[in-house]
């Protein structure tokens, strides 16, 4: 059976949450790969996070906030953009391919650009291929 | 919470077919019902129905459950619904939890067996977060019975009377130096032609006088802090003079502003003289002196509708207002000038308003030719050779003869249709509310709740949040104040608690946190030297929560433990089923 | 504006409005306003086409005339030609002042009282809502909605929210109206259940609210603040209180009758609950198809046999009535949809598959008669054309638009959803049969609301045919439906081959709502709608104190402004309530009270406003 | 790119003055066009027909056929949504186009002016009656040569010898030849505006053979007519106008062998053919006469004076050609020369103002229109395939 990536999404619930929710009332589909956890902020998001669900065998992982300027509390996309570049340079000295990691802005009324956005990650994590950390970590716990 | 039994509840719902014919919900539920702590996993067809939610209360009971997760719409869609229905069961609202399987599943994936055993994973993950979820008690807080109107245009000046006559007091800010808004400029309303100017009189008046009512002239508001009954901000005059007022609710009634065509060459307003927007049309007609330039009557004039509106580049939405606006000018010009020919250019007529068709209707038995144009092919305005019986034509192609005309004008009409403020950001900011993509101010649900806003106790009306005519704008405003007079009539509401919360003992006392907090809602506690958090202007937006380095701070609802179990929840069940 | 200091000139125009009533005894009218303060000339023309723009200015000249009244139906478009006589004589424009009577009420023939004082306040700068104010009663604060649509909902949880008593009163056996029947909402697509059962849950669940299902007012008494109103409980033969819902009745009833809810295209039992998420969601007897009620007692009574629940089915029980007093009444009753039979053209009625927009929400609707499967009507055993989920798929589809709406044969008026449900329903005809051909027949398309253009032109990119032309006659032609227009922008003449047609219905005041109207001493509009206080700043109160209209009763209106019109009669009554009184009606405000108070404000102020 | 045409809003009040019809009320749904099964793919009516008179497109509308192709059932007028009358309109554009083909300006004269269409026929009317006042000289029954001649004809009233044939026919052609040349210029007018004006066709010269038979039969058949759905309106149009046809060629023809003292037997074709032309030109005026009071169809609805004086001219023509045949018939010399008169006195002005220059010229103008329409379809077809 061919590879079917696992992708761990964190939505800020005032943008993108709603702007998935759209895709849905508006039938659009994309690809099924994608695991929503809604967060209220991009702002919440913390770079355990992201390294959790790395860590439970998470192919990709992407992070969706309103679009700069119309974060629901001011500027938490912002401090989420400023962890964002941290992350990725932590994961590369981790040896995860950066491409593993998106932070992308989605707005309530986004939902075409949100389901092209799934599909497209998906397509470009099924070329990355599976992750390696799960097993990896699991060989070290032995 | 983890020494007490874990006894959850789980419900699947088919939504009709909605869910059901996509995800295998039998399996499903079967499925979950093997996870620990499960102790019931059902599926019903419409668990937000009625017997829906009596089955879970039921079940609490009898099964005495103490988790409970439902898997079916968007929980922005039901959780309040089903934390109603917990409470009623005696259970705190807030051990429970939802998995949207039909906005973010069965509506958007095309695979059963993926959608399937997507819906699982997500029901997986929050049967492990539920098991973190802690009580939480709401907190309700005073409701101060003043409010704060922002704009003095027609549907400010009616939320503020309408406030204002149930005894409550109301605080009037208005940026210009008079109340009226647009209505002001105009000379009579659609479709009856009633007195603009008879219409706003009593009520300004009205206001002026009403002893509930303090208005604000040449004024902005500041940021404004607070919470649902308890906000406040100081009002800037344009002397610079502060004034700080406290007021339990908002009413947004900024409206809008005018499309300027400058912008647009093949109208040539501002190149062409007799070339006018609607505005200024307006006031000509108030003065009764429709005239060119040079002081002559125009034999020929020539109406053009959706200029800004209805058109990819500018806006594409329509204005609403302008079509009957045209209609309304046809009729004002072919009663002062018998003479004049009118030409009304039009795309589509919206004549949707009660008395518009008929409007329209008796219009076209009027001096008054319409020619149609299609939106994508937009008219031209030319200055003709001298000697020509007319000083302009209007070249366009018409669609109801496929003929390629052009239309003889001493003057030209631009209906310009209706924008966004350029403060709209600012205003969005000082209050909390979201805007769409064309900087009208979004609603909390475009249906059901058009004057809310996803920040309690702030309300959208009129034309802020979309272009409107005077009644809707008015009945907006009705609304508002009702939602407000309800409120107030509460005295105590409650209010969310998904706040922040300092855990002292292993705050550091970095003040990271201090910085990043948008609210100012985290202090810094010399004494104990560790952050504190004042739940009251705190908004949970779990910012500092993520950025402390020690974990002092929760952020209650979305604590790290519960997220993370979510995360391992659903890996768990990708790795079961893989 | 320099007001009294000069003579006044007042012009009766019968202006725009063709079916404008005659005022009667209209000659009173003129030598009462000859009487009027500083009226210096009365001049009464049929129709402002007649005045010429020199007889103006030297009518101004000669009678030195400092302030002109334009009286009338609405007058108001002649106001520039009077305001451009004033310029050339040196006044200011803004001295004519337009006495519409239609803008305050005065909308029958028999209003003269109402047309003196509209055209004394208009003399004496007197704004009339300044000078017509009723004086106040105490109110009771107990609230009666009629009708359980989304408008009477909203009205109720607003009021009952501020926890203030509601009385619900609808006369089926569930509320929802119709909303609840429709299947997405446009343009956001929300399904219309989705939003909407919470709502009706609310209602159900609100400690503030006493809902009356299968209730019709029969009469109401008293005045504005202290109104008794006789309700008709309608034997629903089920006792509420104990029915379980467990659906054994219906499973033994014999008796069918169409289905109300799925607007025909299914049979329900006799003994049914509307819809499965009803509230209350308890079952009813239909006596119509009822074998027991029309044998007289003398066949069938399974229902009362099988049911689990002991004496919770009594199909003896009669309908009471009983009175409660009320401060404030919403009248909330809606509407009902054009009968397409009437337009023969179209063929409904004569092709099983010319189908009304109504129904084909409940086709596609997941819960409607082919659970979701959008499938042409076939012949069953028995030979009627029906719904089933067996049938075939129609290859291509029409939608006519303007079906009973914007004709002088029907209704002249635009019903204002069509447009915008059409596109909806061709969007969900795409979404289920994506290779199927749908075909748009429209004469304007009016998609002016938030977010409704880029609906319309998502619809337009998903392929759909959107034709401008009316449709003139839908025939049969080889087994299939031939449907007759010209597409006026391709300029050709259309011969449209579909499998089924949907006719737009536009919207129509329910029968009864004269009635009703004259019960609540509402004024109705030549069309039947009921008409609210003032077209611009009134949009939901009436002449009537503690009476107000809202949602589809007072004209065609989509969801929001529904639900935003509803609040905004809930904030009236609030307002009432919380202040302890309530005006009384202007209706019965005597002329001379006006006047009084004209004198007064006028004397006061100078006539300056 | 092509030249752009100017609107003028001042056509259309024009047109008005030919005929009721609300004009502008129409706002182009183009229920009236699917309406109408007569209107055709490339020649769409009348929608199109209202909105070229609405724009003010004034050589458009002049070189337009299609008002000529509508035979008005009223179809279109009775679901009109906004009851503009499309019908009658189409009417008005055919009476607005007589007088435009109609160099001489009598034509527009007549159509806007009831009193002067009144006086014009009376005027006519009395000179006839003072011509025969003046010039007849009755027979002297008593004179051999007169009994002669009724012994020989086995006749009792000598008409031929008051209004001799040969005289009578000579006029006729005369009165021919003067409104020929008017109705043959007015014609022209009406080709070169349709065909020489249109720049977009090229017509080659067989196809003007080719189509004529295809126009002839129509003119005979009134087929297109026929397609209409009420097929009485159809009927009694054909029977109007065969009947008119036959009479009028006994009279320029035959008149001769029309009008003989001599009565014929029954089965004699002289006979039933002029009982056929009387039948045919009653039943229709009475037809119309009570269809235009009762005004319950549409297409009667609205009735300009044209129509009532041309009905009310053709219905006294037929009555007095009937009473001229009983007269003699029965041996009423007197009566019969009275009748012969008003005959004459009615028929003159009836030729003289309704074949040139008012409604009855459709006669002409109607098949010919539909020729020209089908030469420009065939030419297109023609350039469509190279």
């Amino acid at each position: 059976m061919s590879f079917e990536p696992k992708i761990v999404a964190f939505l800020c619930n005032w943008c993108s949450y709603t702007g998935a929710d759209l895709a849905g009332t508006s039938r659009m589909k994309y690809a099924h790969n994608i695991r929503i956890i809604r967060v209220m902020c991009s702002g919440r998001v913390d770079p355990t996070f992201v390294l959790k669900a790395l860590r439970e065998g998470a192919d990709g992982v992407l992070i969706c906030g309103c679009h700069p300027g119309d974060c629901h509390y001011h500027e938490g996309n912002y401090r989420c953009l400023r962890r964002y570049h941290l992350m990725q340079k932590y994961i590369q000295q981790m040896g995860i391919e950066s491409d593993r990691l998106r932070l992308e802005w989605v707005s309530a009324s986004e939902g075409k650009q949100f389901a092209e956005l799934v599909d497209e990650m998906t397509e470009q994590v099924r070329k990355l291929g599976p992750s390696e950390i799960k097993p990896v970590m699991e060989k070290l716990a032995v | 919470m983890a020494e007490q039994e874990q006894r959850i509840g789980v419900y699947i719902c088919w939504c009709g077919s909605n869910i059901a014919k996509m995800v295998d919900v039998e399996g499903v539920s079967e499925q979950i019902g093997k996870l620990p702590n499960v102790v019931i996993a059902k599926n019903y067809k419409y668990m937000c129905s009625d017997p829906g939610q009596d089955l879970v209360v039921k079940d609490i009971k009898e099964h005495n459950l103490n988790r409970v997760v439902v898997a079916a719409c968007s929980p922005r869609m039901h959780e309040m619904t089903f934390r109603k229905a917990l409470q009623n069961a005696g259970l705190n609202p807030y051990l429970f939890e939802m998995a949207n399987i039909r906005e973010q599943v069965s509506w958007v994936h095309e695979d059963k067996d993926f959608a399937t055993k997507k819906a699982k994973s997500l029901i997986a993950a929050a049967v492990r977060r539920v098991s973190f979820h802690e009580e939480l008690d709401k907190r309700t807080v005073h409701i101060d019975p003043a409010v704060l109107v922002m704009g003095g245009g027609i549907s400010g000046i009616s939320a503020a009377l309408e406030i204002a006559d149930a005894g409550k007091q109301v605080y009037l800010v208005e940026r210009s130096n008079r109340l009226g808004g647009r209505v002001a400029d105009l000379d009579v309303t659609f479709p009856y032609g009633h007195s603009a100017r008879q219409l706003l009189e009593p009520m300004i008046k009205r206001v002026e006088q009403h002893p509930q009512i303090t208005v604000f002239t040449e004024c902005k508001v500041e940021e404004v802090f607070g919470y649902l009954g308890n906000f406040e901000c100081k009002v800037i005059g344009k002397d610079g003079k502060e004034t700080g007022i406290k007021f339990g609710n908002i009413v947004v009634a900024t409206g809008l502003k005018n499309f300027d065509p400058s912008g647009m060459d093949n109208y040539g307003y501002g190149k062409l003289p007799d070339v006018v927007t609607s505005v200024e049309f307006e006031k000509m007609l108030r003065q009764g002196k429709i005239e060119t330039k040079e002081g002559k009557i125009p034999q020929n004039v020539a109406l053009i509708h959706c200029v800004g509106s209805r058109n990819k580049d500018i806006h594409e939405y329509c204005s609403r207002t302008c079509c009957m606006t045209a209609l309304k000018y046809a009729n004002q010009v072919t009663a002062a000038l018998p003479e004049t020919n009118v030409y009304d250019c039009y795309v589509d007529m919206r004549a949707f308003g009660k008395g518009c068709e008929e409007l329209y209707a008796n219009t076209s038995r009027k001096n008054v030719m319409f020619l149609m144009f299609d939106k994508e092919d937009l008219p031209v305005i030319k200055k003709t050779a001298a000697g020509d019986t007319c000083n302009m034509v209007v070249e366009m192609n018409e669609v109801l003869s496929g003929e390629a005309i052009e239309v003889p004008a001493d003057m030209v009409v631009l209906m310009v249709g209706a924008e966004a403020h350029e403060d709209a950001k600012e205003v969005a900011h000082a209050v909390g509310v979201s805007m769409c993509g064309n900087d009208f101010f979004i609603e909390k649900h475009p249906k059901l709740d058009p004057v809310a806003t996803t920040t309690d106790g702030v309300y959208i009306v009129g034309s802020c949040q979309g272009p409107k005519d005077i009644p809707d704008s008015i009945a907006q405003a009705g609304a508002a104040a009702s939602r407000i007079l309800a409120t107030i009539a509460q005295v105590e509401v409650e209010v969310e608690v998904t706040t922040a919360v300092v855990n002292e003992d292993l705050c550091c006392g970095c003040q990271t946190c201090i910085k990043v907090c948008p609210y100012s809602a985290v202090t810094y506690d010399e004494e104990k030297k560790v952050s504190t958090v004042n739940e009251v202007l705190c908004k949970g937006c779990g910012t500092c929560g993520s950025t402390c380095p020690t974990g002092a701070i929760r952020s209650r609802h979305f604590t790290d433990q519960q997220i993370m179990s979510q995360i391992e929840g659903l890996m768990a069940m990708e790795m079961e089923v893989a | 504006m320099k007001g009294n200091s000069g003579e006044v000139g007042i012009y009766f125009l019968n202006g725009e409005n063709p079916n404008a009533p005659p005022i009667e005894n209209f000659s009173d009218l003129i030598s009462y306003a000859e009487k009027l303060p500083g009226v210096k000339l009365v001049k009464s023309t049929a129709n402002g086409g007649e005045l010429n723009p020199n007889q103006l200015n030297s009518d101004i000249k000669q009678n030195n005339l400092k302030k002109i009244v334009l009286a009338g139906d609405s007058p108001g478009f002649y106001k520039t030609l009077f305001g451009k006589a004033m310029a050339a004589a040196g006044n200011d424009p803004e001295d004519v002042v337009v006495a519409s009577f239609r803008e305050h009420g005065a909308i029958t023939a028999d209003e003269t009282d109402r047309a003196k004082a509209v055209l004394n306040c208009a003399v004496s700068n007197v704004p009339f809502e300044i000078a017509a104010v009723p004086d106040e009663v105490e109110v009771n604060p107990d609230t009666l909605v009629i009708g359980g649509g989304i408008a009477g909902i909203q009205a109720s949880l607003e009021i009952a929210d501020a926890n203030k008593k509601v009385y619900l009163v609808e006369r089926t056996g569930t509320i929802g109206g119709h909303m609840a029947m429709f299947d997405k909402t446009f343009p956001t697509l929300d399904c219309a259940a989705c939003i909407l059962t919470p709502k009706m849950v609310e209602v159900g669940q609100h400690p503030n609210i006493e809902l009356m299902s299968y209730c019709e007012v029969k009469g109401v008494s008293g005045g504005p603040g202290n109104y008794k109103v006789r309700i008709l409980k309608k034997a629903r033969k089920v006792n509420i209180a104990t029915c379980i819902g467990c659906g054994t009745c219906a499973e033994k009833c014999p008796g069918k009758a169409p289905s109300e809810f799925d607007a025909g295209t299914t049979m329900r039992k006799a003994i049914y609950i509307p819809f499965p998420q009803a509230v209350p969601n308890k079952y009813l007897v239909d006596a119509e198809s009822c074998t027991y009620i029309q044998s007289g007692g003398k066949k069938c009574g399974l229902c009362m046999k099988v049911c689990p629940v002991p004496d919770c089915i009594n199909l003896d029980e009669k309908d009471e009535e009983i009175e409660v007093t009320v401060g404030n009444i919403i009248a909330a009753t809606g509407f009902k949809v054009f009968d397409a039979k009437r337009a023969e053209q179209f063929g409904y009625g004569k092709f099983p598959n010319v189908v009304t927009s109504l129904e084909f929400e409940r086709l596609v609707n997941a819960a409607g008669p082919t659970g979701g499967f959008i499938t042409s009507r076939t012949q069953d055993k028995k030979g009627n054309w029906v719904f089933s989920a067996g049938g075939d798929e129609p290859k291509s589809v029409a939608l006519i638009h303007c079906i009973g709406s914007r004709d002088e044969n029907y209704n002249k008026y635009c019903s204002r959803v069509c447009c915008m449900y059409s596109l909806k329903l061709a969007h969900l005809i795409k979404e289920k049969i994506p290779e199927a051909d749908v075909h748009e027949y429209y004469i304007d398309m009016r998609a002016f609301g938030k977010g409704y253009e880029e609906f319309y032109e998502r619809i337009k990119s998903e392929g759909v045919h959107l034709v401008r032309g009316r449709t003139a006659k839908v025939e049969e032609a080889n087994g299939r439906l031939l449907v007759r227009s010209e597409d006026i922008t391709a300029d050709k003449l259309l011969e449209q081959e579909v499998d089924m047609v949907v006719l737009a219905v536009g919207l129509e005041p329910r029968e009864d709502a004269g009635e009703t109207a004259k019960m609540l001493d509402i004024s109705v509009s030549e069309d039947g709608w009921y008409v609210e206080a003032n077209s611009n700043t009134g949009p939901v109160d009436t002449f009537t104190g503690g009476i107000y209209v809202t949602g589809l009763c007072q004209g065609p209106k989509d969801i929001p402004d529904t639900v935003a019109q509803a609040s905004a009669a809930a904030s009236r009554v609030l307002q009432s309530i919380s202040n302890g009184k309530i005006k009384k009606s202007i209706k019965d405000l005597p002329l001379s009270t006006i006047e009084a108070k004209v004198k007064e404000l006028s004397t006061r102020e100078g006539g300056a406003s | 790119m092509s030249e752009r045409k100017r609107v003028d809003p001042n056509l259309m009040k024009e047109v008005k003055h030919y005929g009721a019809g609300d004009w502008n009320a129409c706002f182009h749904c183009g229920n009236c066009t699917a309406t109408c099964p007569l209107t055709e793919q490339d020649s769409l009516f009348p929608r199109k027909g209202i909105r070229t008179m609405q724009m003010g497109l004034k050589d458009k509308l002049a070189g337009s056929v299609e008002p000529w192709m509508c035979y008005y059932c009223g179809d279109c007028s009775t679901t009109c949504p906004r009851d503009a009358n499309p019908g009658e309109i189409m009417m008005s554009l055919r009476r607005y186009l007589t007088s435009v083909y109609d160099w001489t300006g009598l034509s527009g004269k007549l159509y806007k002016s009831k009193a002067l269409h009144i006086m014009v026929v009376t005027i006519i009317f009395f000179t006839i009656i003072a011509a025969f006042l003046i010039f007849a000289r009755v027979p002297d029954l008593n004179s051999a040569e007169v009994s002669n001649y009724l012994s020989e004809m086995g006749a009792s009233v000598p008409l031929n010898k008051f209004a001799p044939p040969d005289l009578i026919s000579l006029l006729d052609h005369i009165q021919l030849i003067v409104i020929g040349l008017f109705l043959l210029t007015n014609i022209f007018n009406m080709y070169n505006k349709v065909i020489l004006k249109d720049k977009t066709v090229k017509i080659p010269l067989w196809l003007y053979i080719k189509e004529i038979g295809a126009a002839f039969w129509n003119f005979i058949s009134q087929w297109k007519f026929s397609k209409c759905e009420r097929k009485t309106y159809w009927l009694s149009h054909w029977l109007i106008m065969s009947s008119y046809i036959i009479m009028f060629s006994f009279i320029i023809f035959f008149l001769g062998w029309f009008q003989t003292d001599k009565i014929h037997p029954i089965s004699h074709p002289q006979r039933w053919l002029g009982y056929y032309v009387t039948f045919g030109l009653i039943f229709a005026c009475v037809y119309y006469f009570i269809g235009r009071f009762r005004k319950k169809e549409q297409i009667f609805k609205f009735s300009h004076h044209s129509d009532w004086i041309f009905i009310f001219l053709l219905f006294m023509i037929a009555v007095t050609g009937i009473l001229i045949h009983i007269s003699r018939i029965s041996g009423m010399v007197n009566m019969t020369y009275y009748m012969y008169a008003l005959h004459l006195a009615f028929e003159v002005p009836m030729v003289f103002t309704f074949v040139a220059f008012s409604k009855w010229s459709h006669l002409a103008y109607r098949p010919f229109a539909i020729y020209l329409s089908n030469l420009k379809k065939s030419a297109k077809a023609r350039m469509a395939k190279t």
